[in-house]
């Protein structure tokens, strides 16, 4: 029982910041309807401006604050002037966007590796090593409180989303972008702002794992993976799936490690995907309607 | 027949290269360049024919190379049967894999073709018993010489492109290019489109693998790292095609000879170029540049994959035309 | 079409004048030795380090007056940590730049696919890294390995389980599933039951979880006496502090070498780290000659620590000189004969290439325990070699202060 | 049993009815007209009888054999070749390969493919740009397009979709032309059309539909005559 | 008040409209006819500035829409209610109708608008809460009008409202494009409808193949011999 519960609570622990990686990238596939392959890059990126500051002596939570700022500026850039130019690009490949953001995670990855070589930083704090007990289930500081702020973000987007005019015209788009044209939104800024949010997300991510976990320039790619396993459970676009997806994802992970074993951590997660992915297009949202 | 005189022509050189060129290093990148030839025109039949974008060419590039190495460990017959069997593996995996996630369309499928590479990443690495896990499988290359391996890439390469071209231009060739402009008008056609489209996979799986069972014998050694790739086998086929040209017969061909160089060239920065340039002019910084180029290069891979996307959509071959329009205005400017 | 074949050819004819201009250009009375490390990737970090120390044994050898009055050149080339690019360097080595010797070899995958090409061209390859055991066990006699080979990396926690831990009845073995973790973890089970151990929890992962309790939960309940995990640097850290979190207890925690010998791990680990065990190869109290000197001079001239791959690249260096010294002229077959017959002391200790079991010409290395008392890492077993006494059975968490 | 028939067709999308209930049959050699407004079933009637949707329930039968559950393809296979309302050319495909890829469906080597596809573009007059890329087609062109590849099927049965709609005067009669000559030809027709007076010039027979309901079936004069289709097609009169 | 003056438009290669020239008055109700494909949605998706026209002009009380980006056309108080409703499936009516208020002015008078909103359809008030995919045809037709009215259009132009509808919902959609004019917005409307549409207007137009071939009132054009054998006669 203490080994199921504990995996349990591993798992929803985990789950939490996964929502957390997930809500940007459903909130990009949503509206502009491609995958963000360079989503989990972009939280990289973010562990190393955590990782910097702190440095500087700045707590990693505190540089929630300008990580997710300067990420909503890179992913504005990149959707203005690398993604946003495609659309009216004539190709075969209708996946050039894709391929894009391919290109750009790279990138990303190689401009951290100039900049901080391969080496493996880490941020230790006050709190990394801290646990807490209830009855003989072990939870970790600074895992509860990254948890407790994802779902803040993860909440507070769902209401951004749902009662101010920039959310609801996001969703807007999201939903049928000539309609929403029509209505006055400026969807070509709409997709730059999403962009830029999803980065911003994706940055508070980073920063909540940065100390719970360790940094290095590859550890991007992994991350897309389960930003997008998350996003096809939770479905697009929408934050309550997001949740559920992460929450799904870190579970079915913990559960796997402990009742088939660690190595098919991984293997479970992409089943999961494949399996959603051909019985249940849509996704949790298809279930729950909202 | 004027047509493709070029091609025979440029075979007969490429056939005559290891009567002039004896040195291994070219010889070595050129094997590579042949080896992308295949893997590139394989991904390219797929994907630029036939519209179904796949990210998991190392999926089938790891069942060609695997099947070489597992014959040899377990049943100790040379890892050349894998040339024979190791298309028809990766065509084993690629059917079913096929058949149950053709049903998606677009960046899903192409999404599935990704997560396909990776189950059967883990699963190399898992199966440690069968396949030596990480260890990987080591084996003693047959052949001294490079020529050997030369002639049977080449070979490989030749007959991948004649069976492109073949197939283009045959009744197959038709239907994919129809199912990729517009799968409801091919189904009016009378094209079963769920048939043709694991017909294009099969092909590409084929080649594919077969060019993995290649890379086997001719590397001598392989491990799930190193075959089932995201990045140096998947993305490198997409940037091959792309480079090149998707949806052309030769582009990728193209594709592969400047992903192949510029690959090699950033490694080594530009071929010594700068090294030398600062030996024989006493410069440092030259020297640096060449050091910081060659810490550049994956970089440069990433920055070229932006590039090409967003100047040249369509490839070198696809807008040959834009180039040397581009080209020569800047000559006339110059 | 046409045209840009044209252009294509061009392009080619220029690569090839460029190679044909550089190739020999830089062959000045040296001696060109070929080494291959990954200079970029993921294993940078020891490539460097590899890296450094080889240009430094190099450097004290040419101030030396060299080798036999000629100075030895270092011609690296970078493998990036992916076998087929550390081919084309290996290729390019021998080929381009006729090098009589090749030395490096950092990852198993690298060194395996670089080995028979060696083997092939009849230029000898000194391994100093790569601890794959299956490249000495193909009886390639132009191949010589420096370094011991992964399965043999535990046997100083063997002999010490055999004196000190003799309480030590269960074991649970956790391993990343990369090659030096899934081959020395099996050499490691292998010798825990001839030992009359008994494995309770065997689970390999994949580098970077973020996440270790689900396994180490199950370890817990399991209540091994001692926990054997081959881990790199940061999943070694992660363990241990989630195990610290979980408050598991074994009588001790031992590191299959790799990332638990290096400073990171401490720091990052923080107080998780006490008390923990690893097998390494070389830590610089050692009484071998110069190695004292080699680690001073490394943190002088550089800045930073070095460890044991940098060892084990400082000793390649000098055994490729002592080889090149003593060889009839320097063509790869002579240097091959000249390094058959090896008997150095270096810095990483004794090298002598013989045969064992199914290996040729690997040297034959002790393996050392160490442990972190106090954020040091302090050598503690074998006796003779010890800078502090072992402290067994580790405390439990809730008891330390 | 008729040449072709629909019986009972229903298809609903969601909790709608897109087609309830339609039935009729068609003689061959007919040319027979579908009409309704815009929304009123007429194409989804189309998707299923040529398999792009399963009906929720009713049958279609060709030639004796239920065909409703046949995917596209086969159903092409079978004889019954169509045209979409939303133009679908091959875009990155020459006027001549477009119909060549659909030439395929009856012969398989290059050569035979190619004359026959030859011989349809002949036949519906697109000789002067079949070496033309489809997407760079005016709408009149693609519309023949359309047919043409669909003839190169060599239909039994076609199945034009608002073959007239967005082409001017002189480009409708050669249409009407076209339609003409094809029957003449020996192939059964089905069209839908929004023109009157063309569909009411060429048609045998008309059916209308409206709400995915039957309202009138007879000649393009008694149709015409009947009031539910003034209702329905062209509004009642506001007051 | 609104006046398009000889607009080229194109889909890539396409053209599509032909110097296409007309004007509506103030306060009138101007209809466009012609059948499928004759250019007239892509008549209102230019006005709106979805589409540029490569030719010609369109000026709007001295401001010329076709320079602007559709969410200013909206600014200028000219506002499209497209075809085929095209709300939003998956937010509720109310949200509907927010999002027709965005900007800066009708923001700050939404609550009232909603209210007379409200008021013309009191259908929406009780469905409020719902999302617009689960309403039926005539009430989507509804919501989709509602949400057009919240921008507070001058002009609002109408995309084949009745598509769809039932007879009876159809009479009561044109009942509504009545009353919204009486309140004092031009309308524009667009239509296959043709007897239903020529007998309300005031004045129309005849689009064929992507030009003006007729124009005159309504009356008019119902006697006229062209419209009557394309349109009306059979």
């Amino acid at each position: 029982m203490d080994v199921f519960l504990q995996t349990l609570v591993a798992g929803v622990l985990k789950g939490g910041l996964y929502a957390l990686i997930g809500i940007g990238m459903t909130l990009i596939m949503g509206v502009m309807g491609i995958i963000n392959l360079a989503h989990g890059q972009l939280m990289m990126l973010a562990m190393y401006v955590t990782f910097v500051l702190n440095t500087m002596g700045v707590d990693p939570y505190f540089s929630l604050f300008v990580a997710m700022p300067l990420l909503f500026l890179l992913g504005v850039g990149l959707q203005k002037f690398l993604l946003n130019p495609l659309i009216k690009a004539d190709t075969i490949l209708p996946e050039n966007q894709v391929l894009m953001t391919v290109g750009i995670g790279m990138a990303l990855t190689e401009i951290v590796r100039f900049g901080f070589t391969s080496d493996y930083k880490y941020i230790t704090t006050t709190y990394s090593n801290e646990t807490f007990f209830l009855g003989k289930i072990s939870f970790s500081m600074a895992l509860t409180i990254a948890f407790g702020i994802a779902i803040a973000f993860t909440v507070a987007m769902f209401f951004f989303l749902i009662k101010t005019d920039l959310g609801r015209s996001i969703r807007a788009t999201a939903q049928d972008k000539d309609a929403a044209t029509l209505m006055g939104v400026n969807t070509g800024r709409i997709t730059v702002i999403t962009f830029g949010l999803g980065s911003a997300l994706v940055a508070a991510a980073g920063c909540l794992l940065a100390p719970v976990y360790y940094i290095f320039p590859d550890l991007g790619g992994p991350f897309t993976a389960k930003a997008f396993i998350i996003t096809i459970l939770g479905g697009l676009g929408s934050t309550v799936g997001a949740i559920f997806g992460g929450v799904t994802l870190g579970l079915a992970e913990s559960m796997g490690a402990t009742y088939f074993g660690m190595e098919y951590e991984d293997i479970i997660g992409l089943t999961i995907f494949v399996l959603v992915l051909l019985f249940l297009p849509g996704g949790f949202k298809r279930l729950t309607k909202v | 027949m004027k047509k493709n005189l070029l091609p025979i022509l440029l075979l007969a050189v490429l056939a005559a290269v290891p009567l002039v060129l004896q040195d291994n290093y070219y010889l070595h990148l050129l094997i590579l360049f042949l080896m992308w030839v295949v893997i590139g025109s394989a991904w390219n039949l797929i994907a630029g024919y036939t519209g179904q974008v796949s990210f998991g060419d190392a999926a089938f590039f790891g069942c060609g190379a695997y099947t070489a190495g597992l014959l040899a460990t377990h049943f100790g017959v040379s890892t050349w049967w894998g040339l024979a069997l190791g298309g028809f593996t990766a065509v084993a995996v690629g059917l079913p894999f096929g058949w149950i996630c053709f049903r998606m369309r677009g960046a899903y499928f192409a999404l599935a073709t990704l997560a396909l590479n990776e189950v059967l990443r883990h699963g190399a690495t898992i199966a440690e018993g069968f396949t030596g896990g990480m260890v990987g499988i080591l084996i003693m290359p047959s052949f001294v010489s490079k020529i050997p391996y030369y002639y049977i890439a080449l070979a490989l390469a030749a007959a991948s492109l004649a069976s492109l071209q073949w197939v283009v231009r045959s009744k197959p060739g038709y239907y994919f290019v129809s199912i990729r402009e517009d799968q409801d008008a091919a189904e009016s056609l009378g094209i079963d489109t769920h048939l043709y489209k694991m017909l294009s996979l099969a092909y590409a799986a084929f080649w594919t693998g077969m060019a993995g069972a290649l890379y086997m014998n001719y590397m001598g050694f392989i491990d799930p790292h190193v075959v089932f790739n995201l990045h140096d086998i998947s993305i490198m086929a997409i940037l091959v095609g792309i480079v090149g040209g998707v949806g052309t017969v030769y582009g990728p061909a193209v594709g592969a000879f400047v992903m192949v160089t510029v690959q090699e060239m950033f490694r080594s920065g530009f071929f010594g170029l700068f090294k030398w340039l600062g030996a024989v002019s006493g410069s440092d910084s030259l020297v640096r540049v060449a050091a910081v180029l060659t810490q550049a290069h994956v970089l440069g891979f990433g920055l070229l994959v932006v590039v090409v996307i967003l100047f040249l959509p369509n490839g070198i071959v696809g807008d040959w035309p834009k180039i040397r329009k581009r080209v020569f205005r800047l000559d006339a400017g110059a | 079409m046409r045209g840009m074949i044209k252009g294509a050819s061009v392009v080619a004819a220029v690569m090839l004048a460029i190679g044909a201009t550089t190739g020999g250009a830089l062959a000045a009375d040296g001696i060109k030795v070929g080494v291959l490390l990954p200079l970029t990737g993921s294993q940078a970090k020891f490539g460097e380090i590899e890296k450094r120390s080889y240009e430094m044994a190099a450097a004290e050898i040419n101030a030396k007056g060299g080798v036999n009055g000629k100075k030895i050149e270092l011609l690296f080339e970078d493998d990036t940590g992916k076998p087929d690019v550390g081919r084309s360097g290996v290729e390019k080595l021998i080929s381009r730049e006729k090098v009589p010797v090749i030395t490096g070899g950092y990852s198993s995958s690298v060194t395996a696919a670089a080995a028979p090409v060696a083997q092939q061209f009849k230029v000898p390859f000194v391994i100093c890294t790569g601890s794959a055991d299956d490249v000495t066990e193909k009886g390639y006699d132009y191949v010589f390995r420096v370094n011991p080979p992964a399965s043999e990396y535990p046997n100083a926690v063997k002999s010490f389980l055999h004196e000190v831990g003799k309480d030590v009845k269960t074991i649970a073995l956790l391993y990343e599933n990369s090659a030096f973790g899934q081959s020395s973890s099996k050499s490691f089970e292998a010798d825990a039951v001839a030992l009359g151990l008994k494995i309770v929890v065997k689970e390999g992962y994949q580098a970077g979880a973020i996440d270790f309790k689900p396994i180490l939960t199950k370890v817990k309940a399991a209540n091994p006496d001692m926990i054997y995990m081959v881990s790199y640097v940061m999943d070694a850290s992660l363990l241990m502090r989630q195990s610290k979190e979980l408050r598991i207890n074994p009588k001790m925690f031992v590191g299959g070498g790799a990332g638990f010998t290096l400073p990171e791990f401490a720091k990052s680990a923080g107080d998780a780290s006490d008390g923990v065990y690893s097998a390494t190869l070389w830590v610089d109290t050692l009484p071998f000659p110069g190695a004292k000197e080699y680690a001073s001079n490394f943190r002088k001239k550089y800045g930073s620590e070095t460890e044991y791959h940098g060892a084990e690249a400082y000793a390649a260096m000098y055994v490729v000189a002592d080889a090149l010294k003593r060889a009839k002229s320097i063509t790869p077959r002579d240097v091959r004969d000249a390094l058959v017959k090896t008997d150095l002391k270096t810095a990483f200790g004794p090298v002598k290439f013989i045969s064992y079991g199914k290996k040729t010409q690997q040297n034959k290395l002790d393996t050392y325990l160490v442990q972190w008392q106090k954020g040091n890492l302090e050598a503690v077993w074998p006796k003779s070699v010890a800078t502090k006494k072992y402290i067994y059975p580790t405390p439990h968490w809730d008891k330390r202060k | 049993m008729a040449y072709f028939q629909v019986d009972k067709l229903v298809k609903y999308f969601g909790g709608l009815a897109a087609v309830n209930g339609v039935s009729f049959e068609v003689a061959q050699g007919e040319i027979f007209g579908l009409i309704g407004p815009n929304g009123s079933g007429k194409t989804t009637t189309f998707n299923m009888i040529s398999g792009y949707h399963r009906p929720t329930s009713g049958k279609v039968f060709f030639q004796g054999r239920e065909i409703h559950r046949l995917p596209t393809h086969k159903i092409c296979h079978l004889g019954i070749g169509r045209t979409f309302q939303v133009v679908k050319p091959l875009g990155r495909m020459t006027v001549l390969d477009n119909v060549i890829a659909a030439a395929y469906s009856r012969v398989s080597t290059h050569h035979k493919a190619r004359e026959e596809a030859l011989r349809a573009i002949e036949f519906c007059g697109l000789m002067p740009v079949k070496d033309v890329l489809a997407k760079s087609l005016p709408i009149a062109g693609r519309k023949r397009l359309e047919i043409t590849r669909a003839m190169a099927t060599q239909p039994k049965l076609l199945l034009l979709d608002e073959t007239a709609a967005g082409l001017n005067p002189t480009e409708l009669v050669e249409a009407i032309d076209l339609i003409q000559k094809i029957r003449a030809n020996g192939t059964t027709i089905i069209i839908i059309e929004h023109i009157m007076h063309v569909i009411m010039t060429i048609s045998d027979r008309i059916h209308a539909i409206n709400f995915g309901q039957t309202i009138a079936e007879g000649t393009p004069k008694k149709v015409a005559a009947n009031q539910a289709v003034i209702e329905a097609y062209l509004g009642t009169d506001y007051a | 008040m609104l006046k398009v003056s000889g607009i080229d438009v194109f889909y890539g290669d396409l053209q599509v409209l032909w110097d296409v020239s007309f004007e509506v008055r103030d306060n009138e109700i101007l209809v466009l006819v012609g059948a499928n494909g004759a250019g007239k949605s892509t008549t209102l998706k230019t006005i709106s500035g979805l589409l540029k026209p490569r030719k010609g002009t369109i000026e709007f009380g001295g401001v010329r829409l076709d320079e602007l980006s559709p969410d200013k056309v909206i600014g200028e108080g000219v506002v499209h209610v497209p075809e085929a409703r095209r709300l939003f499936r998956e937010m509720t009516v109310e949200e509907n109708l927010i999002m027709g208020s965005l900007s800066p002015e009708a923001r700050k008078k939404r609550a009232q608008t909603m209210e007379w909103v409200y008021e013309l359809f009191p259908r929406m008030k009780e469905r409020r809460k719902q999302a617009a995919g689960t309403l039926s045809g005539g009430e989507q037709q509804m919501a989709a009008i509602g949400r057009g009215l919240m921008a507070l259009p001058k002009v609002l132009m109408f995309d084949e409202p009745s598509l769809g509808l039932a007879p009876i919902l159809v009479q009561d959609v044109f009942e509504i494009v009545k009353r919204i004019n009486k309140e004092g917005v031009t309308v524009l409307l667009v239509e296959q409808n043709v007897r239903q549409t020529l007998a309300m207007c005031d004045r129309a137009y005849v689009l064929e193949n992507g030009r003006v071939v007729l124009e005159g009132t309504g009356k008019d054009l119902m006697n006229d011999a062209h419209v009557k054998e394309a349109y009306l006669g059979i």
